[in-house]
């Protein structure tokens, strides 16, 4: 056993902390906040945030930082702790570090893509010069994806698509929907699923803004009506989408921005051990103690499944069990930081970003809504405690 | 014993549901919400001329001298239906208050105008370095001639924006026992050396600060007794946890009804979601939580209302009251999944009110500590 | 609303408390004890204390106490109001007050036994003459006691029972068996039941101890070997016997010995304000402090239930949500009492009973213990949620 | 970083499991843990044997030289299978303070006798009035010419019944800082100036009282430096906290698996009960719960190998894992229903360690405490 990063590990991780405290423009803390487990104050999918990120994306793609995970051959450092050091250290300053191009349809086109396609779309997300979303929730398959109705018919070298998604995160700043949609309907319920690419630009795409309760812009909903695509958009095998989405789950977990979790702890054992109510130190009070020494332990075990699912995909493991501790655990936790905090600031913690006497730049009023959407959004907690339960510990179904 | 209300309660319960219902569609409580100025005056007199405001004002004051039990029970309708407006900083922090303390020229003179809604009230008492704890009130009023002086700030005054009066809670005296030397002090909003600014809150629920800056009142302004009005702000502070019990129940129950209702419609996997043993948990333990709730808030209301002492129950019903409403607003979120996660739903309504209402009068780490106390520890 | 007893429930609960303070034998309090929603240390089913028992539930029976809830023309009060306060006052002082016959057989018989069977078995339960054992787990129906496999064939006028049943609460010191069986093999799973008597002397019918994990013989499995019984003895309509038992639910529910909670916490309390620890009373330990006052909020909730639940009975409900409440928050408040005991007492709260430095008498130890079988028995936490979300909430089954 | 045990520790591993298995039935557990003489002197030479109690024994002295890592796995293992014996007394709170601290004389006195299986030892720390805070340790040990006088009562010292020395923590001047004046004694157990009794506990684990009744010792028997033994203790309690850690986790880990296989076996309602959303999700929470705190165990175990500072660490898995143990123990229990409710089912004997062992070396209060402390508050 070995809890130290590799000295390259750690050479890595200082140049990565070098460089973004370097690039971040002065006062970017107090402009943009994610709450970790959370997907609804997803700063990479504002519109305000849109040109910084681009750049900031061709930025980190210079540096080969976009694809640290994928092979050599590919242009990757075929690490997924380099990864997840990345990621580590970026979120922990809210700066740019991964999305859906770079941790979802890389990864899939690396396992599954013709070379035709790999050789068109990696490069191109590499460099940090495509952004997709992704195309799988429909009003009707939410926990569900495989109740997808949104149909793709062939007609001739074509696929005509119709149909309609929501919750489509930063569908309104991308270029390409990673869509999932129905191309058998004779087919078993998840046996006649394709995933495909779509140009954001085909005639026939509408996007929609949702409000989330944030306030913020980040959801969309997507209608398809008759958008034409080559068929040669279809991601591996045709019909066989479901079972890809299923395989590229574990890396979607690997991005969580971890590195938040501890900025918001230091942030607030910094915040009581400054400040005086009824005449003592907050950080005095025993209640307030144990909220943060569990908030500490918690998240050290976060850390834990975090470290583990990375150097578990590194062994060439996929780690079902452990990528699900780490979304449920997240998210999990991003409620319980969010309680732990209005508790631990009281009214104050109420206030929002901008008011006066708000503490901690306002981010614990925002995390306390965008908390709830940590146990909903990518599986619910009830759909990976399933996971976990069958699929992991072989527990039979119904 | 009897659990249920009587038959006035039954009325005014169906007729407050109904009017709300009917006056408050939940695209105008948003739009109230919204805006700094967060309720209607056009709706603030219809509720008083139906007798809202008065409900607790004895009759020699215009009022209709209803029981704490009433008002808990037109509470949490009002809850139930996110109900806006500064009504309970009027009719409990500023009413009450004033029916607790004041002589009788101040309730003739305030009351009446309360009942009728032509007047509107708060209580300033938090302050940046003491959510409620006399020893660290720092705002003093300092008699000089025939007037106080009143400086410092406070914070988290709720409704103040709304009000034509603060009832100030300010040191009049130094004294070794902190709760003595305060005093409450009737101060007009139009004050020109007060400055009320709006806070902006998660739910924009018109929390406010006030600079009092060397602010002059009239002696004659003194509430109750100079130096001795801790015992009221404490009695005050018990009313309004319990009143802010009465409308999180309500409001949990509606978060609730919503979240059941949902359950049973909507379809995954091919059946509906509340057919899902992880579902039905989470709506069983939610009413649960509701109902044991309950319990608590109209024991408590029922012996304030029968003018028994109840601190204990008071203390015990903030203390869960606030943690359930919470709780439930977080796993009806869970329930709707991403459709509750967006501003046109009304779920995350009830789930910003959650948190504000637990931490209002005193927050679960405090009334716990009364109970213990209570207990006599 | 009203929250007072009225003033004829007071005068009883004050005749109640003087009689049991009278009637117990000295030391009473150190011999004896019973953990709240526990079911494994129930010292009525001990055979060390049955005399004492039998004698005490005659004296009840005498006053009239056995059957406070039923009807004025069979011997009751027709107040399951005064049965509530009866039980609260006994379960304080660990008293003998109630049992299978008397909240069990006896309400049963009243809903759907026959003239005869009533003439023939009430006046003995309200007299305390008779004590029955509940019939209803196997080794194969536990939670689903549908699948109960023991059976009752027909033969002339009389029944031939085979089978074995399990969990055989106090069986060893029963006189009859309230026995569930199926008569009918043909039926669905839930139509081929019926509730029937039968005598414990009955050739055939053999007991055999089981110790559970408080070291305590309440259990025993109970074997039938053609087992011949009067078809009589069958309660009500034959084959309804599964629905007469889920309509008795509910009086289960009332017998909680809730007053013990009450009695702990006192304890407890006292406790701590006696006893220094590092320095200082373990009562000004704020950790301590929330424990407490947690218990005795959880508590107080508790009652709201019970209360509620008598009423809503003498008010002619079947309170389906609020006994199945009381059930469940009973017995999870069993195990956080003794949670939150053991971690107040520290490893004092280890000690078992008649160990020198022991507090409470040694009564945390054994409920630690005890604890675990309150959301096991009578109902799983599992099955009695469902019961509520189906029954109480309308949600759909599956 | 690598997760997985090295070769040599799998290989410990497998053969602790194998020896445990089959030297170690259920029924001669279960045997051992209800009689007052809970070990087997017979298996006990075997584990010696086996160079068990010399794991961390340098060489030099007759030992192992194992790592403290070593030690985990070896432990976790222990637990796995409930063996029972005075392994943790005499090998961590023993031998590691001869180790720590002892002169090269007592090294060579006792710990070639411990690693041969040949003496048991404990450390008697633990009071009446104090679990373990300094300032109120009462038993005190007075020099009267060359000789140490000892007086005053010990609790809950494990395994002190099996002991053939006591490592007495007594203080020896009474200083301003509590921390100082504190000394390690080493006892003879024959000593007749001493008495042990066994405490009757829910897991029968051998906890003792032990009075001291003005015990003389040599004052050669003093155990590393007079009045400066606070740092040891401290140092020593840290190690064997975490020892119990890896007790704890191996349990939990034999709970979950028992569990597993019954939910996959038992039917009820015509399907495996493990098809069952409820239990599914306790199962799937009690991996969670296991796995993130064997984390926490095994990072805390590797700092102590490598020699860094591991305070936090330690006291992260003690105050996380002793809560884990017991909810896991709990819902195996509610998994197993009636049938685990039974004397002779294992499962109680995890659920009634697992409280054991969450306030063994400080319960989840204390340790926390220490994690507040490490974050700097």
């Amino acid at each position: 056993m070995d809890f130290e990063f590799t000295q390259q590990e750690t050479a890595f991780r200082k140049e990565v902390e070098d460089f973004v405290k370097q690039e971040l423009p002065p006062g970017w803390d107090e402009k943009i906040f994610r709450w970790p487990g959370g997907y609804g104050a997803t700063p990479m999918f504002e519109a305000n945030f849109k040109e910084f990120w681009d750049q900031s994306f061709r930025k980190l793609g210079s540096k080969g930082w976009l694809c640290l995970g994928w092979p050599t051959e590919y242009g990757g450092m075929a690490s997924t702790m380099k990864q997840a050091i990345f990621n580590d250290v970026m979120s922990y300053y809210g700066a740019p570090a991964a999305d859906v191009a770079t941790s979802i349809v890389g990864p899939t086109i690396l396992l599954v893509g013709s070379e035709e396609m790999k050789k068109e779309w990696l490069p191109k997300i590499a460099r940090g010069d495509v952004r997709f979303w992704l195309g799988y929730s429909e009003p009707n398959a939410g926990s569900d994806l495989s109740s997808c109705q949104t149909k793709a018919y062939e007609e001739g070298d074509d696929l005509i698509i119709n149909g309609q998604k929501i919750w489509s995160s930063g569908a309104h700043i991308a270029d390409y929907a990673w869509l999932l949609a129905r191309t058998d309907s004779t087919a078993k319920k998840h046996q006649g699923l394709s995933l495909m690419i779509v140009d954001n630009r085909t005639p026939g795409l509408t996007i929609r803004p949702i409000q989330n309760i944030c306030g913020i812009h980040s959801f969309n909903e997507v209608f398809f009506d008759d958008v034409r695509i080559p068929k040669k958009h279809i991601v591996g095998e045709i019909n066989k989408g479901f079972y890809y989405l299923m395989v590229a789950l574990q890396f979607e977990r690997i991005i969580m921005p971890i590195g938040a979790f501890r900025r918001i702890l230091e942030e607030l054992v910094k915040y009581v051990k400054e400040t005086k109510r009824d005449g003592a130190m907050l950080g005095k009070n025993s209640r307030v103690r144990d909220k943060l020494a569990t908030m500490a332990i918690e998240l050290e075990i976060l850390y834990g499944f975090y470290w583990r699912t990375a150097w578990l995909m590194d062994q060439g493991v996929a780690p079902v069990l452990e990528s699900s501790a780490l979304k449920l655990l997240g998210s999990e936790l991003g409620q319980s930081f969010a309680n732990a905090a209005m508790e631990i600031l009281g009214p104050f913690g109420q206030l929002e970003k901008g008011s006066k006497w708000v503490p901690l730049k306002g981010m614990v009023s925002l995390g306390y809504l965008d908390s709830v959407s940590g146990p909903i959004g990518a599986g619910t907690s009830e759909v990976i405690r399933g996971i976990m339960a069958t699929r992991g510990l072989g527990l039979p179904r119904i | 014993m009897d659990f249920e209300l009587n038959e006035d309660q039954r009325m005014l319960k169906a007729s407050v549901h109904h009017f709300l219902e009917k006056e408050f569609p939940k695209e105008l409580i948003k739009k109230l919400y919204q805006s700094d100025d967060g309720y209607s005056s056009e709706l603030w007199r219809k509720m008083a001329a139906l007798g809202w405001m008065g409900l607790l004002v004895p009759e020699e004051y215009g009022g209709v001298g209803g029981s704490f039990l009433d008002l808990v029970v037109l509470v949490e309708e009002m809850g139930y239906n996110l109900c806006p407006g500064p009504f309970l900083s009027t009719v409990v922090l500023g009413g009450m208050t004033v029916l607790m303390s004041g002589n009788e020229e101040q309730k003739i003179d305030i009351l009446p105008k309360l009942t009728r809604g032509e007047v509107k009230l708060t209580l300033a008492l938090s302050e940046p370095n003491t959510i409620y704890d006399p020893s660290y009130i720092q705002v003093t009023a300092t008699l000089d001639k025939d007037e106080y002086v009143i400086g410092g700030t406070k914070l988290f005054v709720p409704d103040a924006n709304f009000a034509d009066y603060f009832l100030c809670v300010a040191r009049t005296e130094r004294t070794p026992n902190p709760e003595e030397g305060i005093t409450i002090l009737l101060v007009d909003a139009k004050n020109p050396r007060t400055k009320c600014t709006l806070l902006r809150t998660l739910f924009n629920s018109k929390l406010c600060e006030i600079v009092f800056n060397d602010a002059r009142v009239a002696k004659e302004n003194v509430l109750g007794t100079v130096n001795l009005a801790w015992p009221t702000v404490t009695a005050i502070m018990e009313k309004a946890a319990l009143v802010r019990c009465a409308e999180m129940i309500g409001g949990a129950q509606a978060a609730f009804d919503m979240a059941l209702q949902y359950a049973k419609q909507r379809v995954q996997f091919d059946r509906p979601i509340g057919s899902f043993q992880a579902i039905q948990h989470h709506l069983a333990n939610m009413w649960i939580d509701i109902n044991g709730s309950r319990f608590l808030l109209y024991k408590a209301a029922w012996k304030m209302s029968s003018l028994i002492r109840a601190s204990k129950e008071v203390a015990m019903a903030k203390a869960r009251i606030g943690n359930v409403y919470r709780r439930v607003t977080t796993l009806g979120h869970q329930i709707f999944g991403g459709i509750g996660f967006t501003m046109e739903h009304d779920m995350h309504l009830y789930h910003r009110l959650s948190i504000e209402g637990d931490q209002a009068f005193g927050d679960q780490d405090f009334h716990r500590e009364k109970v213990a106390r209570e207990l006599g520890l």
